[in-house]
């Protein structure tokens, strides 16, 4: 619990950029409501909006990886919700075009080396941007954004490796939510002290309370500052997720007690009653920031649901590179076989 | 006889499977309590217990790893892997051990397990859970390769599945199954290993399987309209594949096309095109077809999802032109 | 123009490469200290040091992985998979992610990495260290597959792969390491991404890669002797493939058949068997044929080594039977 | 240091065990030097004999995986010295028919479910081999032997959580050797307490000296025991590559110190000294055991030379199990696509 002496301005703006990571999940749930969200694999960061605690330790020039539940994080490093909005509706003018969606949003301008829909996938990259920055001496740390079910993938132990190894700056962020899918972490490992792993491996190794963003920051900003220095760290930021797994998922497996109880654990609503009784911010204040979210938020859904789908031939496009052919078309092919041209 | 769905056979099988056989266990995620990403293995913990209805954490390799030590000491595991787009984790300890066990140790050491997963397009779900990746396990002896097409192959395939002594991976289609069928318990469509006849026809053989039979079935319904009928192959076991049915089929028609969902370079269907080519090089009287995905990663906009595969339109078109030489539309 | 081995114009490509462009690093198992376990980056860590030349430990997935982030991140990576049976491990990374991220993202983010490994047989090393894998990579869109034959394309085809914008899988073979030949730093064998003819020949077209192109060119040899005049030609970029020539070379002579050293069945010979049946089929004289390693795995013993891939002899007796219809004694 | 006190016919027999390894390694340098070995991916556990301290713990009944080391841990269990050098010949009646050779020997019949030439391939298979086990009730463990190297592998991590979460009756054998081929351990891990990160992953974890194969016995034999309860356990065996990684390799990037130092660290002569000393055994019986090593050595080499080599027919067999239609030759294809009989 974060003494409210500490808390200031800075606080208040993780506050804003939390609720507008809460009000952008809804949105996308709207989306998918309203059937216009390019498919139904959409997961929500309700609840881990603490991640915010972790992003703005950052700083401009630091790269990440995310995985499927990143809408949150990249928020957090300045995302542009409405082309966030249009790529998760398979717009032309999302993010990738509507080739990506929701589980693979990317902008390399902000540093966002890509969302990953394989658990675990997006995490050695970072071991590799970190040999970039270390060889350069550039001062940029390489973050990897991950859940509690890649603690389970043996590329994180690989990868801790050679962070630890070759020192370099880099961190891996585990949100943990409590669940993959339908398992509770409790079922998906044999020993829960998750920092310990990371310790074993070399690495600076903390546990913040993802219901307490200044707690987060804190932890947060000591180890993104020894990563600099080549001490690469884990920090885990214990959360909860609020809703189902995706859209379709209404969590059957998991008790009303349970939910409520982890849903209690609300990170916006212990930082506004913390900020109102620090008077960092007026109940007028902090309406106001919730109702701008709200709005930026309906502002962004409403123009992913006027953008235009990609053309057809777009699907053709960024295979290769610029300058390398497209991929001759099926139809192109059967043509040059059968057309009459083309025959003997 | 009744009346099911393509999902609710693949359970029926695993679990009088499991009824039957002691020794069949499931391992996977999310295959228990869950009950199964697609739905796939509701109940059966409830039935089986937690020491035969294994969920495991998100560790793909070591799934596959812990089914092939299972099936080495005398159990018969069912591993799942969620989407068969995960099988890039697992490609070592199915190529380099399930496959060649039995071979490297000079055939004292067999791997009766199945590996079960799903492929395939349909859910806007993009590049990392849409493939069809078939191709690398064709092309790896000493695994099976098993892909149902319909309601009564899915529980058949399976239940033989899990009667073999070697690896077997059996591909289901995500976009079959809620497809309704029937199942007769007591009759398989046809025998084990062996490709089917879905239609009869004498001018052109479409051979297909998986999702691809029925658009190749669709797609020879359009066909007779216009006149031209078309056999219907539908290829069930893959690997190892008899291709003597399809050689007859050919031989008569002169005329072939072979369609596949996956990018269609170095695809089955390739595959399958050149053996063809080979055997009936004499007996043609047109070249043999590819029709399959296009060699893109698959998009997540459901237009262009859909633009990415095959249709029953552009077989048909492709068959028409094959078979009367008349240009579709959209040729160049 | 320098007479050296096909190793040492690898080594001479890193090293020119190294010196040209600051960005380009080595990262694999035993790369640096120890050279390489077949000697190619021998003494470049002494030249570079341990941050451009980096000992990776026994972690194939995350050497990709890492390979991936710093080409994503402004480094041009060779990473250095000791052995192409080890891809298996890493399939996840570099078809999920390196061949997908440009494609996913919509454009923004390419990956110009270079994933340099060895494949085949030669050595009796077994099952697990002897195969061929290249079709994997054939069936991935948005990966680059090089493979080269001669010591000329083995400098300047890895110099061209290190000047790309997106993933190249570069597969050396085990067994052309000590080849000698002649390297020309200044006249490459052929334009990137295109096939060459090594030999010409009006009666039956030979298409090969990798050290088949050297079985082919000594069955050539053999064909000659019986007036048989065979082309030959190197595919030496297998992914994406310009098959025009190749189309135009089965046009010229009606008689052609695919070799490869890899599995034939699923192979890259069977897609272009395909391909160039489906384009060539009026001009067809033979079925398209091939020749390739047995469907099995690879036995440890030499001689079952040997016997399981093709030969020179072999290569002679199917072109001589494709194009004199002269039974081989060999037929059953 | 083993007290000599608790010395006793029991460890003259493991001292007999460590000398029909060393033994029958050094037959295996010859059978290359001679040119009849089916290649030279040879890889000599001499120096790590004290594994046998792991072997002797096990049971009857007990299966394990090895790596491609493994030549020694196959001797610890009862493997047939001649069989195993005719395999490494690549002769018809050697364990695998020759077709697998010196790193894939397996004997279904002594719980060998196998040797694997990928570094930590055969560590997940014991997972399964202890479900199996917990599911029968059976009493029976299952051993992984890998090498330091495979510590950077990711499976094995996914392997331990599982046998942790699941309870699972496995024991987890890392022979450290201190190299992994060029690679000293301290170039490869960030962090080399190996034991701290089994514990983190909630297994029982311990380091025993491999020169000291009484220590290793003591150590493994707790182990075994509170694995058969469910409760899986690392083992590390802290020794030496005496020599090469495979036969072709000098090992340049040692020094003559490290190498004299590390082979200083003899489990055979360790335990040689302290049975004479603790009066367990005269130099004659001593000698006696070692000559009948070599005895019986020389017999498994003049065997593996003398053997024949499997038919080329044998190459078809064993692809699938013997039901299965054997592979069609390529000779039959070719000659079904061109003969005569087979064109209209
Ligand atoms: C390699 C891989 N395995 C399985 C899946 C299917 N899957 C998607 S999300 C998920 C759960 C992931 O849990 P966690 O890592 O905790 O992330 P969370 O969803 O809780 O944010 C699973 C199993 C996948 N996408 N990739
Ligand atoms: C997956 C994989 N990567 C790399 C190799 C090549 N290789 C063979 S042995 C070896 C070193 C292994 O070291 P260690 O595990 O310590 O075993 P040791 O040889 O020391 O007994 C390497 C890198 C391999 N066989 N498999
Ligand atoms: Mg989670
Ligand atoms: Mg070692």
């Amino acid at each position: 619990m974060t003494p409210t002496a500490t808390l200031n301005t800075a606080a208040l703006g993780r506050y804003a950029t939390m609720r507008r990571i809460r009000s952008f999940e809804e949105r996308v749930g709207e989306l998918f409501l309203k059937g216009q969200s390019a498919g139904s694999m959409l997961h929500l960061s309700i609840g881990e909006e603490a991640v915010v605690g972790m992003t703005e330790a950052m700083k401009p020039g630091d790269t990440f990886t995310t995985h499927h539940r990143g809408h949150g994080v990249f928020i957090g490093r300045g995302g542009d919700p409405a082309r966030m909005m249009a790529e998760i509706a398979g717009k032309e003018d999302g993010y990738c075009r509507g080739k990506g969606g929701s589980m693979h949003i990317a902008d390399r301008a902000l540093g966002h080396l890509g969302a990953n829909a394989i658990v675990g996938g997006g995490i050695p990259h970072v071991v590799g941007a970190g040999i970039s920055y270390r060889n350069a001496s550039s001062g940029q740390i390489a973050v990897a954004f991950f859940g509690d079910g890649a603690m389970s993938q043996g590329i994180l132990y690989e990868s801790m490796n050679m962070a630890a190894l070759w020192h370099l700056p880099v961190i891996f962020c585990c949100i943990n939510n409590q669940y993959g899918m339908g398992t509770r972490v409790d079922r998906s490992a044999g020993h829960l002290d998750f920092p310990a792993r990371a310790e074993a491996f070399g690495l600076n190794a903390a546990r913040a309370d993802g219901a307490d963003v200044e707690e987060v920051y804190a932890t947060a900003s000591a180890l993104t500052h020894a990563a600099r220095q080549g001490n690469p760290g884990y920090l885990e930021i214990d959360a909860f997720r609020f809703y189902g797994h995706a859209r379709m998922d209404k969590s059957p497996y998991r008790t009303p007690d349970e939910e409520s109880q982890g849903r209690a654990r609300d990170p916006l609503l212990a930082a506004r009653v913390r900020l109102a009784d620090a008077g960092v911010a007026s109940e007028a204040d902090l309406g106001g920031i919730d109702g701008d979210a709200a709005f930026e938020m309906d502002l962004a859904l409403a123009h992913a649901i006027a953008a235009t789908p990609p053309g057809l031939s777009t699907m053709f496009q960024d295979v290769y590179a610029p300058g390398t052919p497209a991929p001759t078309p099926q139809a192109d092919r059967l043509t040059a076989i059968l057309s009459e041209g083309a025959r003997a | 006889m009744t009346e099911t769905t393509y999902r609710d056979a693949i359970r029926q099988a695993l679990l009088d499977a499991m009824q039957a056989d002691p020794s069949v266990i499931l391992i996977g995620e999310e295959v228990g309590v869950y009950g199964g990403a697609y739905g796939v293995t509701k109940g059966l913990i409830d039935l089986f217990g937690a020491d035969r209805v294994i969920d495991a954490p998100i560790s793909e390799a070591a799934i596959i790893g812990a089914a092939i030590g299972a099936a080495m000491t005398g159990l018969r595991p069912v591993a799942e892997l969620m989407y068969v787009d995960f099988i890039g984790m697992t490609m070592d300890q199915l190529a380099n051990q399930a496959a060649k066990s039995r071979y490297m140790f000079g055939g004292q050491i067999g791997v009766p397990m199945v590996l079960r997963t799903q492929g395939g397009t349909g859910r806007s779900a993009a590049a990392q859970h849409s493939q069809s990746l078939e191709a690398w396990v064709l092309h790896t002896p000493g695994l099976r390769l098993v892909m149902p097409a319909t309601v009564n192959d899915a529980y058949h395939l399976l239940r033989q599945s899990l009667t073999q002594p070697d690896p077997v991976v059996f591909i289901e289609h995500k976009g079959l199954y809620t497809m309704k069928g029937t199942l007769d318990v007591d009759h398989p469509d046809g025998a084990w290993g062996q490709p089917v006849s879905r239609r009869a026809g004498g001018d052109v053989v479409i051979i297909s399987y998986s999702r691809m039979l029925h658009e190749s079935l669709a797609a020879a319904e359009l066909l007779a309209q216009a006149g031209i009928e078309a056999e219907v192959i539908d290829l069930r076991c893959l690997n190892p594949m008899d291709d003597a049915p399809l050689i007859d089929a050919v031989k008569r028609t002169g005329r072939a096309m072979v369609v596949t969902e996956a990018v269609v370079t170095g695809s089955v269907a390739s595959d399958v095109a050149a053996r063809l080519s080979e055997t009936c090089f004499d007996w043609l009287e047109e070249p043999i077809l590819r029709v399959g995905g296009e060699n893109i990663p698959i998009p997540v906009s459901p237009a262009l999802e859909r633009g990415s595969i095959p249709s029953a339109a552009l077989i048909h078109d492709a068959a028409r032109w094959l078979v009367k030489r008349e240009a579709p539309g959209w040729a160049a």
